[in-house]
């Protein structure tokens, strides 16, 4: 067992889900020989042969829509959009064919397919290699969303995507691809479906989080803990469906929330989760759910990145003033 | 030609049963007992045709103006309804169970060939997919997208281009300044022929060879055939807004099957008796299917919840058993 | 002054915005000589010619696409598509370029076009001709989206979503195209950007509705209020960016709040206003914000439709939970 | 050859500008003063030469790798190192005011071409809008939908492919099997021609061609320009890791810079003080440009929220009045 990168990790878990089932092929651009722009599919040319990893010409729509047909016939197609930036050309075909398929021949054709994309941004990328799209995935019933936020997480998500039989977009963020490195063990083991995880046990507060800023709210609660702030973090991993179950029972307990999103802020997932929260758990609120997000504003270019995008002074900000310590 | 009179027999009736279904689920709609429908009328040669050609192991990826091909391949006429009549269950036919639903949205479903016909292809499988849709759908990105991508692989599917002239209002010539359409093949790098899509044979003999061709490791191909849209766009529509009754009129005169019933007139191998015998046949065929099709019974509301997800979410399972049918 | 149905003040308010400014003009696929699927440009080809409104080849992303390069070169284009429900090919261009065009170029290049397109379910309509999309732009910065319910409101939004120097989705409910007429005054008024209507004063619940549900609201508040119930009606009108003032004064009030939505309840508009309300009027909140909406299942096919969409029945059942009668 | 020697000297030294302002732009961002840069190395000739054909009054939508025909067109090399550095107003440029800036998504800008077009030709307006795109954007729907639409309405607007035989790692002929991309051309009804993109020549006079052409009101044409992308994808990119250094080694035979330089001499127009003083004119040019760069003050972080919207929604005025810019 070898320390491994998100982005290794990634790599093993296709690796694994492709010598598990021959089912499963690899498609997008320059995820051939070239490994993917971030060398998420390193190796799998080589050794699953050109049968199973195929680049494909430089057409988004037709990536969705090839995966659809091949999903349909019984493949279980693991297909790369470049960037995040460059996935609102498959929309359609996700929303309009990938989400509906079961429901639209009741059961007869089902769309067991995975759309894989780099997401978000930190990485001083240029225009449109930072985006943060996850919402428009999660309001469509039909498709399910996860986002992984460590190595092991990632490993594991990317397997239970794979082996789901309905489509997933997953979306990976690319500021953690390298961020860092853990152990993980190769054992073919899926997270469970649609259950977030509670990273940091916390009793005063309770940090939600998914993909790129879940170690931004790790950091934040051990600040948080030296200002004898004691703060859970649950990294939400599924977008859709939500994992209202863990939500509910975390702040019922802590009675504040701060959640973090990387997207812009209106209509973003935290919107669905802090609503759900006003629904659920009013009564136990004891400050209003604070969200910290980008700015409903343009993402800025690398230059004014930043200063969009969520950071921890302002997670920890956020947290004081649930707290009350503003 | 290369078609039996037999086999000619047997296109010449598909073709009037399509038109005959046709005609009665206007009728249905008008009177309320089915949705928006979209009549093939006049166009039945192609539709029929192509599935003619196929084999029952290909997979069909038709437009929503394709039950002349989807019945051929046994979808029943019943099932057909369903669809139109608003019952998803409709798509989830007995027949070709790997065939695909009518595509909604024009020309989507052309990449969803491709990765069908690549799906063969990976298992060196001796089929091939096989995609309808009309001169609009050619315009759209997807379309050109799924040509390109079957014409590098290399993968061995058909598309078919229905050319009826119209998308709802807008004639081919405001729709492409191609010189055909058949000439989208270029862009792809696959061969592209224009046939008379009123010539049933002539479809047949067209797509059997394509889809020879594609059976046989040699890839895609393109097929435009030349058709006329005789009736309004749907039922929704109404087609003397925008062009003229005698446009439709002289058309009339390339009715494919009136051509057919001419050709097997001559060849002696039809007649009054024939004729009237398949259209009793076929309308107890369609009365029948009306019937099947009015005691169907009701989705049970609560099933709009059970095939958006095989495993269903918490959340929704949540909303499942909140839900009350009398809300509606 | 002569009552007009929706369908016919969106025709006028067209009319009237090409007469006033030489740079509107229409295209989309069949607005010419058919005068679109539902009328909305009946008309307007035979009285401002073929320089001025233009049947376009079957292409979503075109239609946008070529609206944007008419719009940086100071044409003011009213685009339509067909139905909302293949608006998806569009949302590239709408959110990589459209949203972009003046940040991008700082000011340089702007992006003035309307993108018009009947939405919204209730007409037993065929697969994809009942779809709510409008979350998917309201996520986006840079674009605003509205919706009109009804003729007036239709007429006077419109005229504002031309006007804006900045892209609009403009979502027009078809189950209200013709389900009534009302008296416009052809006036060239405009209604105010990003300013909600409040349809009927209430004190003791706010109802919170926008397109084809409002209607669904006033009836709602009509029959709560033979209950004694007495129910403010908010029309929502623009959906981004959404008018936070009207909703706080509104709930802060009464106390309680349902939201009615068409689209899927999970990330839908009604989320974000739920979340504001939750962050902004916590402390007044008398009982938690109920959200109605679609389930989160795809959009059933007419038989089942309405099982999904909410209903009248629902509203009053959540209206009366959230003032404790239930 | 039509070119003037003057002329031909011009497009000599804005090509060796382009090349020398490309390596400035790829040590800058090697030493982590610039973004991820894409280097237009080896195919400075189509991309210079398109410009070189069109009026001022035209309008440019070029790809993330046309500063050699954006620097032709007037936007200053400043700009251009401000764009690449991460800063919007590198596109805010003060020369080609109605030029497009550099599209990202690929492809994603043809239908802007359609439309800039449609603007000219509604307005009756002598100008044609051109197009740059690479190999790899011709698989995209945009841009066939763009073509087909442009050829329908005989819209004024030229698409140059610049075919440099790589998309990042996907070579052109895993790309499509069209005989040439200039056969994309058939699927729109428009003139297609395949040149030598790296002669500037050449590509001046076939551009101007199509230019005339479009502004004549006969219609839009697509030109495939074949060159080679000799150096890496962008910074972010190690070409070796799919293809051949012998490739590219044979290709710098066909260096566009080397054979007009070639003719230059050829011609007795230019010597080694001619080369060697325009080198030093370029070095000087681009070094007062990156000390310009340098110099520009930062935006201040605020100005985040000033140019989403014209009209600045309150939701949006709130965040921007809460803004902290030591938030970061
Ligand atoms: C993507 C998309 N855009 C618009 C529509 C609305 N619409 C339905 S059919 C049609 C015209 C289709 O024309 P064509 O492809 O020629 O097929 P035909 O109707 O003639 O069979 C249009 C615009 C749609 N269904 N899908
Ligand atoms: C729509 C879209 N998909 C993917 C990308 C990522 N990407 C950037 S450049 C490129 C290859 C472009 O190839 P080509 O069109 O030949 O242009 P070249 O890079 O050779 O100039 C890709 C895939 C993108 N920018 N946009
Ligand atoms: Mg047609
Ligand atoms: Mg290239």
């Amino acid at each position: 067992m070898a320390a491994v990168t998100m982005v290794q990790a990634i790599n093993m878990a296709l690796a694994r889900a492709m010598a598990e089932d021959p089912q499963v092929v690899v498609l997008g651009e320059d995820v051939g020989r070239d490994g993917g722009v971030f060398r998420a599919t390193e190796g799998l040319l080589d050794r699953f042969g050109a049968d199973r990893v195929f680049d494909t010409p430089l057409a988004e729509a037709a990536i969705a829509g090839v995966a659809v047909g091949l999903a349909a016939q019984g493949f279980r197609p693991v297909a790369e959009i470049q960037f995040s930036g460059f996935i609102y050309p498959a929309l359609d075909q996700m929303i309009s064919h990938a989400a509906r398929m079961r429901n639209r021949t009741r059961g007869r054709l089902t769309c067991p397919m995975v759309l894989r994309a780099p997401n978000g941004g930190g990485i001083r990328a240029a225009e449109l290699h930072s985006e943060s799209p996850e919402a428009l995935f999660a309001h469509v019933p039909g498709l399910r969303v996860a986002l992984p936020s460590s190595p092991e997480r990632a490993y594991r998500l990317l397997l239970a995507a794979i082996r789901d039989p309905d489509p997933v977009v997953f979306l990976e963020p690319t500021r953690l691809y390298r961020a860092g490195s853990e152990d993980v063990a190769d054992d073919g083991k899926a997270a469970p479906l649609d259950r977030a995880f509670v990273l940091r046990p916390g009793e005063d507060l309770t940090l939600v989080a998914w993909g790129g800023v879940v170690p931004m709210a790790l950091a934040a609660a051990e600040r948080l803990a030296e200002e004898g702030i004691s703060a859970e973090v649950v990294d939400m991993a599924w977008l859709k469906p939500l994992d209202t179950a863990t939500l509910i029972e975390s702040v019922a307990r802590t009675g504040r929330c701060v959640i973090a999103q990387e997207a812009a802020r209106s209509g973003g997932v935290g919107a669905e989760i802090a609503a759900r929260l006003a629904e659920r758990v009013l009564d136990r609120l004891a400050a209003p759910i604070e969200r910290v997000a980008a700015y409903d504003a343009v993402l800025p270019y690398p230059r004014l990145e930043a200063h969009c995008l969520p950071s921890e002074t302002r997670l920890l900000a956020a947290a004081r003033r649930a707290m009350g310590r503003a | 030609m290369a078609q039996s009179t037999d086999a000619l027999i047997g296109l010449y009736r598909a073709m009037c049963l399509t038109r005959a279904f046709d005609a009665k689920a206007i009728a249905l709609q008008r009177t309320g007992r089915l949705g928006t429908f979209a009549s093939s009328l006049g166009q039945e040669a192609v539709s029929v045709g192509v599935a003619a050609a196929m084999r029952p192991e290909d997979v069909l990826l038709p437009s929503f103006r394709d039950h002349g091909a989807m019945l051929w391949r046994g979808v029943d006429m019943a099932e057909s309804l369903l669809y139109w009549g608003g019952d998803e269950r409709g798509s989830d036919f007995a027949g070709p169970r790997q065939d695909f639903p009518v595509s909604v949205p024009v020309g989507t479903h052309a990449p969803h060939a491709a990765g069908v016909a690549l799906a063969f292809k990976l298992r060196r499988e001796p089929r091939v997919a096989v995609c309808l849709f009309g001169d609009g759908a050619t315009s759209k990105g997807d379309v050109a997208e799924a040509l390109n991508i079957a014409g590098v692989w290399r993968l061995p599917a058909v598309f078919v281009v229905c050319n009826n002239r119209w998308a709802i209002s807008t004639p081919v010539e405001r729709q492409t300044a191609a010189e055909t359409l058949a000439r989208k093949a270029d862009a792809a790098g696959m061969p592209g022929e224009r046939i008379d899509g009123n010539d049933v044979e002539l479809v047949v003999e067209t797509a059997a060879r394509a889809l020879a061709r594609a059976r046989d490791g040699q890839g895609p191909s393109l097929i435009e055939a030349l058709t006329y849209r005789m009736g309004d766009h749907t039922t929704a529509d109404d087609a003397r807004r925008y062009r003229d009754d005698a446009e439709v009129s002289r058309q009339w005169a390339q009715d494919p099957i009136a051509r057919t019933r001419r050709r097997l007139v001559d060849l002696g191998a039809w007649g009054k008796a024939q004729e009237e015998g398949m259209l009793a046949e076929h309308a107890a065929a369609i009365e029948r299917a009306v019937e099947r099709y009015a005691a169907t019974p009701a989705q049970p509301p609560v099933t709009l919840f059970d095939y958006t997800y095989a495993n269903l979410p918490a959340e929704l399972a949540e909303q499942r058993a909140a839900f009350r049918p009398e809300d509606a």
